[in-house]
C-alpha cells in the first residue's frame, strides 16, 4: 500500500513540476513540450485512478491532438517581443495573481478533502443500466445511453467548432481546402511515414473505436487516431484535403450527430421516446451511431487541426480532389 | 353614462390612428376641432357621470369626473377645439402635425379624468412626450434645441413621478391603485416626505415652478401659434390637476403646504421679473404662464396650510380662466402678426381687456378668478403677496401688449382670415364670460372683486406700465430660460466626475486586472457565502 | 422522481429541431442553409409558443425524461415558466434577426456560397439549439455543454465580418468565457462529488451549507458572471459586442448573455442552500448596482453609438442581479415580485436591446459612421428606425408602458417592501442615467442634418423588423398581469 | 491520507497553476496552454471524484468518467478555436497578445459593415 | 520455469528503464539539438524494446504479444521519423 502511495506522490509531484515548468519555460516551444509531457503523465495518473477510458482519451486528445495543434501554431508565430513585454503584467500584479491563485487552489483543496465519505456514487446504477444494452463497458453505456444527450450535444459542438474555424477564413479563400499549403516531398522521412503509417494506423483506430463497446476505447479515441492518419498525407504533401464547400466532407463531419439525432428521434416510434433504444436492437443501433461518430470525429478533428482554408484550389481540381 | 368617460381620451386617439389611412387623412385634418367635443360634453354633465371602474388583468382602472376635474376638462376642451380650428387656418392641413396634436390632446384631456395611478401616469406621459412633436413642428434648429430641452425635462419629470407613484402604491393598503386609496396614507407614511418631494418635482416641472421652469419659456415660443396656445394653456394644467389630486389638504405631509406656497409666490414674482426683460411677445406670454402657475401653486399650498377643503376647486377655477385667456392671447399674437398695423384696431381692445384681466380688473373673468381664491390668498401677509403678484401681472401683461404691437408694426399689413379671427374671438369672449357662467358652482364672493385691495394693484400696474415702456428697452434682454445658464456652468464638475468614473472603469479593462478581479470575485463570494 | 409530462415531447423538439436544421444547413450550404434556417426558426417560434401555452395552461413545469432513464443516472429536460418565457423571447428575437439578416446575408439564386452568409445561416439555428439546451437543461453538466455551445456560437457570430480589429476583442472574449466555463465545470465536479448527482431537481433542497457546496457555488457563480459581463468582469463585452455586425450584436447582447443568467438562477435558487444564498446575494447585488451606475456613466460618455449601446448592456445586466437579495428575503410576496421583475427585466432587455443594436446598425449603414455627435438627419431619413431606438430606450429607462417599466417597478417595489430600500435608489439613479444617454442619441438623431451629410435610405423591411422588436418590448408592459403569471410557474 | 487524496491535491495544484498562468502570462499562446493545464486540473478532480465513487466492482464511477471524456473533446474544440483565432490575429496584425490597443483611433469603425 | 521467466522479465524491464533514464539525462544535459535527439531516440527505442521484450513472456496470449510488438514497431517508426525531421530542422537552422 505504501508503494502505491509513494507512486501517487511521485506522480503528483511530477505532474505539478512539469506543469510549473511549462509556465516558466523560456520559449513557447519548450512550453508546448512541457504541456505534452504533463498530459502524458496525466494519462498515467488516470490509469492510477482506474479510468482507462479517460487515460486513452487524455493521451489521444488532451495531450496528443492538443499538443500537435498548439505546436503547429507555435511554429507559425513570429516575433513581437516588444509587444509581449509591454503586455506582461507588473511584478506586483504577478505576485497578487500567484497569491489569489494559491488561495483559490487552497479553498478548493479544503473543499475536496471535505467531500463526504463514503462518497455518493452512481457506479452500481450505471452497471445495472448498461446490462440491458449489451454493453460491457459502463462508460460507453453512460456516454451512449444514460447521458446520451451530452454526447449528442458534444458531437454537435464539434460541428459548431469546425464551422467557427472555417468562418475565420479570409473571404476570398472560401471554397479552398482546410489548412495551409504543404510542399510535396517525394522522398524523406515524413513522406515515408505518411506512406507507411496510415494502413496500420487506420486499422488501430478502427479497432479502438470498435472495442469501445466492451473495453476501454471508443469513438473519440479511435477517431483521433484516424484523424491523425488522414492529416499525415496532407502534411507530407502527398494528398490534398477536400474543399470545405465539398458536401461530402461536410456530410462526413455531420454524419455522426445526424445519425445520433435520427436514431434518437426514431426512439419515439420504435421505443419509449427520444434517445431510448428498443431492447433487442440496442447494441446494433449503438454500434451504428458509434461508427458514424467515429467517422465524424475523425473528419472534424482533422479539420480543426488543419485550420481554416489558406489556399484556393483551382476549380477543376475541386471535384477530383477526393482521397 | 359613465361609458362616456373613456371617449374623452379615445376619440382623439382614434382620430390619430385614423390618420394612418391615407384616405381618411384629409377628412380627419378637416375636423381636428371636433376631437375634444366628447370631453366638453362630459364636462357639462358633471355630477351625473358616475365613476367608471374597469378590471383588466388584476389591475383596476378608474375614470372619474369631479368638479375640479370637470372645470379643467371643459376649459381644456374649449381651448383644444378653438386652437384646432385656428390651426387649420394657420398651418393648413399637415398630417404629421395632426398626429402629434391628437396624441397630445388625448393625454392632456385624459389626465383630468384619470382616477388611478396607472391611467393617470399613462395620460400624463402621453401628454408630456407627445408634446415634443408640437414643439419641434417648425423644424428649425431653434425648435429642435427647444424640443430637446423639453424632452429632457419631461422625461426627468416622468421619472420623478414614476418613483413617487411606486412609493404611493407600496404605501397603500391592499392592492388598490386608485388615487383615492393611495393618497390618504401619505401624510402618515414614513416615506411621505420623499414621496411629496418627488410629486412636487414631477408636477412642478410640468407647471414650471421656479427653478424647474426653464423649459417653458424656451419651448412654448418655439412651437407654432396654436400649439403654443395649448402648451401654455392646457398641457401645463396636467401639473395643476396632479397637485390637486395628489396633495389634497388632508393628505399632504406636514410642511409641504407652506413650502409649496413659498415656491408658488417666488415663481409668480420671478416670472414677472424675467418676463419684463423679454422682447419676443410669445416669450413674455410664456413667462406670464410661469407667473400664473406660481399663483396656482401658492393657492394649493395655502389651501393645505389653512386646511380649506375647496381649495382644489378654487385652483381649478383660477386655472380655467388662465387656460382660456392665455390661449386667446397666444392666438391673438398670430392674428396681430397676420394683420400688421391693422392690429391696432382689431386686436388691441380684446388683448388689453384680457391682459388687465390677469391683474384682476373687474368685471373680467380674471377678476372673478382672483376673487375665487380669496379664501386662500386673502389674509395678512399672504394678501399682500397676492396683491404684489397681481400688480406684477398687470405690468407684465401690459408689457406683453406693447411687445405684441411692436411686432405687429413690423409685420406686413394684411387681413386676418375668418379661420383665425373666429377661434380667437370666441376664446377671448369665453375667457371673459365663462367664469361668470360657472360662478354658481364655485361660489366666489363677487363683491370682493370690486374692493380696493383687488383693484389697486391693477391701477398701480397700469400706471407704471407707461414709464416701463421707456425703460424696457434699456434693460438687457434676459436669455430665454434664465437660470439655464447656471446649469450650464455646473457642467464642469459634472464633466470631472464623469471622467473620474471613466478612469475607474478603465482600470478594469486590461487582461491582468480582469483576471485578478475574477479570482477576487471567487474568494469574495465564498467569504460572503460563508457569512 | 421526475416523470415525463404531457407535452414533454415539445421540449425534445425545441432542442432537436434547430440542432438538426443547423446540421442540414451545414451540409447543404449556400441558399439552402438560408431557407432551412428561416423555416426552422419559424417552426421553432411555434414550438416555443406551444411550450409557453402548455406551461401556462397546466400551471406546472413540463418535463421530459430522456430515453426513459431517470435521473440521477439519466437526465431530464424541464420547462418551467422561466424557461418557457426565455425560450419564447429567444424565438422572437432570433426570428426577427433572421428576417433582418436577409438584407445583408442573402444568397441569391445561382450565386456562389459566401463565407459570411454561410456562417450566419448556420449559426442562427445553432444559437437556437444552444439557447434551448441552456434554458431547458435539467442537468448541471449538460448545461456546461450548452454554455460552450453558446460561447462558440457567439464567437463565430461576432467574427462574421472578418474584420481584423474584431479578432483581438473576440479572442479576449473567448479566453475569458472559456475560463468562466472551466470554473463552472470545476464547481459542478465538486457538487457531483458531494451529492452524486447533477440533476437540478434532485439537488434542490438536498444541498448542505458545507465547504464543498460553498466553494462550488462561488466558483460556478464567478464563472457565470464572467460570461454575463457583470462589473468588474465586463471588460470583454463592449468591444466584442460593439465591433460585431449589427445582427450579431443584437443576438449577443440580447440573448447570449441571458443563457448564463438562467443558469445562475438555477444554481442560486434551486441548487444552493438558503443560508449560502442569503450571504452571497448581497455581494451580487452590490456588484450589479456598481455595474448599473458605472456602466451607465461610461455609456453616457461614449462617442460611438454602438459602444454606447454595448455599455448600456453592461449597465442593464446589473439590474438582473438586484433580484438576488430580494428573493432571499422572508417576505414571500416581495420575493415573488422580485422574481417576476428580474425575469421580466431579462426578457424586456433582450427585446429592447436587440432592437437598439439593429437600429444602431442601420443608422451606421445609412450615415456611413456612428459618431454620436453627428447623427443629425437620421430621424428624417429613417424615422422608423429612430422611433424603434427610442422605444427600446424607453424600455431600458423603465418608462411606462414598456416592459422595462413593469420589471423595474416590481424590483423597486420588492426592494422597498423587503426594507432594502437602498437598491431602489440605484434603480432610480440608473433610470436617470439611462434617460441621459438615450436622450443624447435621440436628440442628436432628431437634429437637422449637418451640411454635407449624405444619408442613404435603408430598406423598409429591415426597419420594420427593428420596429417589431421595439414594439414587442413595449407590449410586454401592457400585457395583462395574468399573462405574466407564466413566469411564476415553478418559481423557487 | 490516501493516494486519491494526494491526487486530489495535485488536481488543486494544477488548477492554481493554470489560474496563475491565464492571468499572469502575456502571450496568448501561453494563456491557451495555461487554460489547458487548468482544464486538466478540473478533469483530474472529476477523476478523483470518480475514484472515490468506486463501487460495485468498478474501479471508478463511470458517470464522471463519461463527463470527462465529453469535457476533453469540448476543451479540445475550444482550444482549436482559440488557436485559430490567435493565428489569424497574428497573420493580420502581427499581435501575439490580447493587450488592449491604445485608445486613440483604435475604435472599430463599423461604417463598412453590412 | 516461471522463476526464470520472472527474472528475465525483471532484468529486461529494469534495463529498459535504465536506458530511458539515460536518454532523459542526455536530453537535459547535452548541449545541442542533434546530440539531444541522438540521446533520446536511441535510448528510447532500445529502452522500449527491452521493456516490450521483458513483457512478452508475461503476455496472456498471442494477440496481446502481437499488440506489444506492434506498439514497439510504431514507436520505432514514429521516433525515427521525428528524429529525422528535428535533425533536418536543426541542420537548416544552423546553416
Amino acid at each position: 500500500m505504501t508503494a502505491g502511495l509513494l507512486f501517487d506522490l511521485m506522480m503528483a509531484l511530477a505532474v505539478l513540476g512539469t506543469a510549473a515548468w511549462t509556465l516558466a519555460a523560456r520559449t513557447q516551444f519548450a512550453a508546448v513540450i512541457g504541456f505534452v509531457a504533463t498530459g502524458l503523465l496525466l494519462s498515467l495518473v488516470w490509469v492510477r485512478l482506474g479510468a482507462v477510458d479517460v487515460a486513452l482519451t487524455e493521451a489521444a486528445i488532451g495531450a496528443g491532438a492538443t499538443g500537435v495543434i498548439i505546436l503547429y501554431v507555435v511554429a507559425r508565430l513570429r516575433g513581437g517581443t516588444a509587444e509581449i513585454s509591454a503586455a506582461t503584467p507588473s511584478r506586483a500584479q504577478r505576485a497578487l495573481a500567484a497569491l489569489l491563485a494559491v488561495a483559490v487552489g487552497g479553498v478548493l483543496a479544503l473543499a475536496v478533502l471535505n467531500l463526504p465519505d463514503p462518497a455518493p456514487s452512481l457506479a452500481e446504477a450505471a452497471l445495472a443500466g448498461s446490462a440491458p444494452l449489451g454493453l460491457g463497458n459502463p462508460v460507453s453505456a453512460v456516454l451512449m445511453a444514460h447521458r446520451g444527450l451530452d454526447t449528442l450535444l458534444e458531437s454537435v459542438v464539434l460541428v459548431f467548432a469546425v464551422l467557427a474555424v472555417w468562418s475565420m477564413a479570409a473571404d476570398h479563400r472560401w471554397g479552398g481546402a482546410p489548412g495551409p499549403v504543404f510542399r510535396r516531398e517525394e522522398s524523406g522521412p515524413l513522406s515515408l511515414l505518411a506512406r507507411v503509417l496510415p494502413p496500420v494506423g487506420i486499422v488501430v483506430g478502427i479497432y479502438i473505436a470498435w472495442v469501445g463497446a466492451d473495453a476501454p476505447g471508443g469513438k473519440f479515441q479511435g477517431g483521433t487516431i484516424l484523424a491523425a492518419m488522414w492529416i499525415l498525407p496532407w502534411i507530407a504533401g502527398l494528398a490534398r484535403p477536400p474543399s470545405i464547400t465539398d458536401w461530402r466532407l461536410r456530410l462526413m463531419i455531420a454524419a455522426g450527430p445526424l445519425t445520433f439525432l435520427c436514431v434518437g428521434l426514431a426512439g419515439f416510434a420504435v421505443a419509449d421516446g427520444f434517445l431510448s433504444y428498443p431492447p433487442s436492437f440496442a447494441k446494433p443501433l449503438i454500434l451504428l451511431i458509434e461508427a458514424a461518430m467515429t467517422l465524424s470525429v475523425a473528419a472534424a478533428l482533422a479539420c480543426l487541426i488543419a485550420g481554416p482554408p489558406e489556399r484556393r484550389l483551382p476549380p477543376e481540381s475541386m471535384a477530383a480532389d477526393r482521397r | 353614462m359613465s361609458l362616456l368617460l373613456p371617449l374623452v381620451p379615445l376619440v382623439p386617439l382614434a382620430m390619430c390612428l385614423a390618420l394612418a389611412w391615407p384616405g381618411a387623412r384629409a377628412r380627419v385634418g378637416g375636423v381636428l376641432w371636433a376631437a375634444p367635443v366628447p370631453a366638453l360634453l362630459v364636462a357639462l354633465l358633471v355630477g351625473q357621470v358616475p365613476p367608471l371602474v374597469a378590471e383588466a388583468g388584476g389591475l383596476r382602472l378608474t375614470l372619474l369626473l369631479d368638479l375640479p376635474g370637470a372645470l379643467l376638462l371643459g376649459g381644456a376642451a374649449v381651448l383644444w377645439g378653438a386652437a384646432g380650428l385656428y390651426a387649420r387656418a394657420y398651418l393648413g392641413h399637415q398630417p404629421r402635425f395632426a398626429a402629434w396634436w391628437l396624441l397630445t390632446q388625448s393625454g392632456s384631456l385624459g389626465v383630468f379624468i384619470a382616477g388611478d395611478l396607472g391611467s393617470f401616469y399613462l395620460a400624463f406621459a402621453v401628454a408630456s412626450l407627445a408634446g415634443f412633436g408640437l414643439v419641434v413642428q417648425d423644424g428649425t434648429v431653434a425648435a429642435f434645441r427647444a424640443g430637446a430641452l423639453y424632452l429632457l425635462l419631461a422625461v426627468l419629470g416622468e421619472i420623478a413621478l414614476l418613483f413617487a407613484f411606486a412609493l404611493l402604491a407600496v404605501g397603500a393598503l391592499g392592492d388598490s391603485i386608485a388615487i383615492a386609496d393611495v393618497v390618504p396614507p401619505l401624510a402618515t407614511s414614513p416615506g411621505g416626505h420623499v414621496t411629496a418631494l418627488l410629486l412636487v418635482l414631477g408636477f412642478g416641472l410640468k407647471m414650471g415652478l421656479v427653478p424647474l421652469h426653464v423649459w417653458l419659456p424656451v419651448a412654448h415660443p418655439a412651437a407654432p401659434m396654436p400649439a403654443s396656445a395649448v402648451l401654455s394653456g392646457a398641457i401645463v394644467k396636467a401639473g395643476v390637476i396632479g397637485l390637486v389630486r395628489f396633495l389634497p389638504e388632508e393628505g399632504a405631509p406636514a410642511g409641504w403646504g407652506s413650502a409649496l406656497a413659498v415656491f408658488g409666490f417666488l415663481t409668480a414674482y420671478w416670472g414677472v421679473v424675467a418676463g419684463l426683460a423679454q422682447r419676443n411677445p410669445k416669450t413674455v406670454l410664456a413667462y406670464s404662464t410661469v407667473s400664473q402657475m406660481g399663483v396656482i401653486g401658492a393657492v394649493i399650498g395655502m389651501g393645505i396650510v389653512l386646511d380649506i377643503g375647496a381649495s382644489g376647486l378654487h385652483a381649478a377655477f383660477y386655472a380655467l380662466h388662465h387656460m382660456l385667456a392665455k390661449g386667446a392671447l397666444f392666438l391673438g399674437v398670430g392674428v396681430a402678426l397676420a394683420t400688421g398695423r391693422g392690429a391696432r384696431r382689431w386686436v388691441l381692445p380684446l388683448a388689453l381687456l384680457l391682459a388687465l384681466g390677469f391683474g384682476g380688473l373687474p368685471p373680467t373673468g380674471g377678476a372673478l378668478a382672483k376673487a375665487a381664491v380669496k379664501d386662500e390668498l386673502g389674509a395678512d401677509l399672504v394678501a399682500l403677496c397676492a396683491a404684489l403678484s397681481a400688480f406684477g401681472s398687470t405690468l407684465l401683461m401690459l408689457h406683453f401688449v406693447r411687445r405684441m404691437m411692436d411686432a405687429a408694426a413690423e409685420a406686413p399689413d394684411g387681413r386676418a382670415t375668418p379661420g383665425l379671427l373666429g377661434p380667437w374671438l370666441g376664446l377671448g369672449v369665453a375667457a371673459l364670460v365663462v367664469p361668470w357662467l360657472l360662478l354658481p358652482w364655485v361660489g366666489a364672493d363677487v363683491g370682493k372683486m370690486w374692493s380696493l385691495e383687488a383693484v389697486a394693484p391693477v391701477l398701480l400696474g397700469a400706471a407704471l406700465a407707461w414709464p416701463w415702456r421707456r425703460w424696457a428697452d434699456r434693460v438687457p434682454e434676459l436669455p430665454e430660460g434664465d437660470v439655464l445658464v447656471l446649469a450650464r456652468r455646473g457642467a464642469a464638475p459634472r464633466e470631472a466626475l464623469g471622467r473620474a468614473v471613466l478612469r475607474f472603469e478603465t482600470m478594469f479593462r486590461p487582461w491582468p486586472a480582469a483576471g485578478l478581479s475574477l479570482l477576487a470575485v471567487v474568494l469574495g463570494l465564498l467569504a460572503a457565502m460563508a457569512g | 422522481m421526475t416523470a415525463t409530462t404531457p407535452g414533454g415531447w415539445l421540449l425534445v423538439l425545441a432542442l432537436t429541431l434547430p440542432a438538426g436544421a443547423m446540421l442540414l444547413g451545414f451540409v447543404a450550404g449556400g441558399r439552402h442553409a438560408q431557407r432551412i434556417a428561416l423555416g426552422a426558426l419559424a417552426i421553432w417560434l411555434a414550438i416555443a409558443l406551444a411550450v409557453a401555452l402548455q406551461v401556462q395552461a397546466s400551471g406546472a413545469p413540463l418535463a421530459y425524461v430522456i430515453g426513459g432513464w431517470q435521473p440521477p443516472l439519466g437526465m431530464a429536460l424541464r420547462a418551467d415558466g422561466l424557461a418557457a418565457a426565455m425560450l419564447l423571447t429567444g424565438a422572437v428575437v432570433l426570428l426577427a434577426v433572421a428576417l433582418f439578416g436577409q438584407g445583408a446575408y442573402d444568397t441569391p439564386r445561382g450565386a456562389a456560397e459566401t463565407r459570411a452568409a454561410y456562417a450566419f445561416w448556420c449559426f442562427l439555428p445553432a444559437l437556437a439549439a444552444a439557447l434551448a439546451a441552456a434554458f431547458l437543461g435539467g442537468d448541471l453538466f449538460n448545461l456546461f455543454v450548452a454554455l460552450e455551445m453558446l460561447t462558440f456560437t457567439a464567437l463565430a457570430l461576432a467574427c462574421l465580418d472578418g474584420k481584423p480589429s474584431q479578432f483581438k476583442s473576440e479572442l479576449r472574449y473567448l479566453l475569458f468565457a472559456l475560463i468562466g466555463s472551466v470554473l463552472y465545470l470545476l464547481g459542478a465536479g465538486l457538487l457531483y462529488g458531494a451529492y452524486g448527482t447533477l440533476d437540478i431537481a434532485l439537488l434542490a433542497g438536498r444541498t448542505r451549507a458545507d465547504a464543498p457546496t460553498m466553494v462550488a457555488g462561488a466558483l460556478m457563480t464567478a464563472g457565470l458572471i464572467a460570461k454575463m459581463a457583470l462589473f468588474p468582469l465586463h471588460f470583454w463585452l463592449p468591444p466584442a459586442h460593439a465591433g460585431a455586425p449589427a445582427a450579431a450584436s443584437a443576438l449577443l447582447s440580447g440573448l447570449v448573455v441571458k443563457g448564463a443568467f438562467v443558469l445562475l438562477l438555477r444554481l442560486w435558487f434551486w441548487v444552493l442552500p438558503a443560508p449560502v444564498v442569503l450571504g452571497g446575494g448581497t455581494v451580487l447585488a452590490a456588484l450589479g448596482a456598481t455595474a448599473i451606475v458605472i456602466g451607465s456613466v461610461v455609456a453616457l460618455r461614449q462617442e460611438r453609438l454602438k459602444l454606447l449601446v454595448a455599455y448600456s448592456t453592461v449597465a442593464q445586466m446589473g439590474y438582473l442581479f438586484l433580484m438576488f437579495p430580494l428573493l432571499a428575503a422572508a417576505d414571500a410576496d416581495a420575493a415573488s415580485r422580485a422574481w417576476l421583475g428580474g425575469v421580466l427585466q431579462a426578457v424586456s432587455h433582450a427585446l429592447a436591446k436587440s432592437a437598439m443594436f439593429l437600429a444602431a446598425g442601420l443608422i451606421a449603414v445609412s450615415l456611413g459612421h456612428d459618431r454620436v455627435t453627428s447623427l443629425g438627419g437620421a430621424a428624417r431619413v429613417m424615422p422608423i428606425t429612430v422611433i424603434a431606438f427610442a422605444l427600446g430606450g424607453l424600455s431600458l429607462m423603465g418608462l411606462p408602458p414598456s416592459g422595462g417599466f413593469t420589471a423595474k417597478w416590481l424590483l423597486l417595489r420588492a426592494s422597498v417592501e423587503t426594507g432594502q430600500w437602498w437598491w431602489s435608489l440605484v434603480i432610480l439613479t440608473g433610470g436617470l442615467l439611462t434617460g441621459g444617454y438615450v436622450y443624447r442619441i435621440v436628440a442628436a438623431a432628431l437634429a437637422p442634418p449637418a451640411p454635407g451629410c449624405v444619408a442613404r435610405a435603408v430598406p423598409r423591411p429591415q426597419e420594420l423588423c427593428v420596429l417589431a422588436l421595439a414594439v414587442a418590448s413595449m407590449l410586454l408592459g401592457v400585457l395583462p398581469l395574468y399573462a405574466l403569471g407564466l413566469v411564476r410557474v415553478g418559481a423557487p | 491520507m490516501s493516494g486519491t487524496d494526494i491526487l486530489a491535491l495535485a488536481a488543486c495544484g494544477l488548477v492554481a497553476i493554470g489560474l496563475y498562468g491565464v492571468v499572469a502570462q502575456a502571450e496568448v499562446l501561453r494563456k491557451i496552454i495555461a487554460f489547458n493545464l487548468l482544464g486538466a486540473g478540473v478533469f483530474l478532480l472529476f477523476g478523483v471524484v470518480a475514484r472515490r465513487g468506486a463501487a460495485a466492482g468498478l474501479a471508478a464511477d463511470p458517470v464522471p468518467q463519461a463527463m470527462v471524456i465529453t469535457g476533453l473533446v469540448v476543451a479540445f474544440a475550444a482550444t482549436a478555436l482559440a488557436l485559430v483565432l490567435t493565428l489569424r490575429l497574428h497573420q493580420i496584425t502581427g499581435a501575439a497578445t490580447v493587450a488592449e490597443d491604445p485608445p486613440s483611433g483604435a475604435a472599430p469603425d463599423p461604417a463598412s459593415e453590412p | 520455469m516461471s522463476v526464470v521467466i520472472g527474472i528475465f522479465s525483471a532484468v529486461c524491464v529494469l534495463a529498459g528503464a535504465f536506458f530511458f533514464l539515460a536518454g532523459t539525462v542526455g536530453l537535459i544535459r547535452f548541449p545541442d539539438t542533434l546530440s539531444r535527439v541522438h540521446a533520446l531516440t536511441k535510448a528510447d527505442n532500445l529502452g522500449l524494446g527491452l521493456i516490450v521484450l521483458g513483457l512478452l513472456p508475461l503476455a496472456s496470449g498471442a494477440g496481446v504479444a502481437l499488440k506489444l510488438v506492434l506498439i514497439w514497431a510504431l514507436v520505432l517508426v514514429g521516433g525515427a521519423t521525428a528524429a529525422q525531421l528535428i535533425g533536418a530542422a536543426a541542420a537548416k537552422d544552423e546553416r
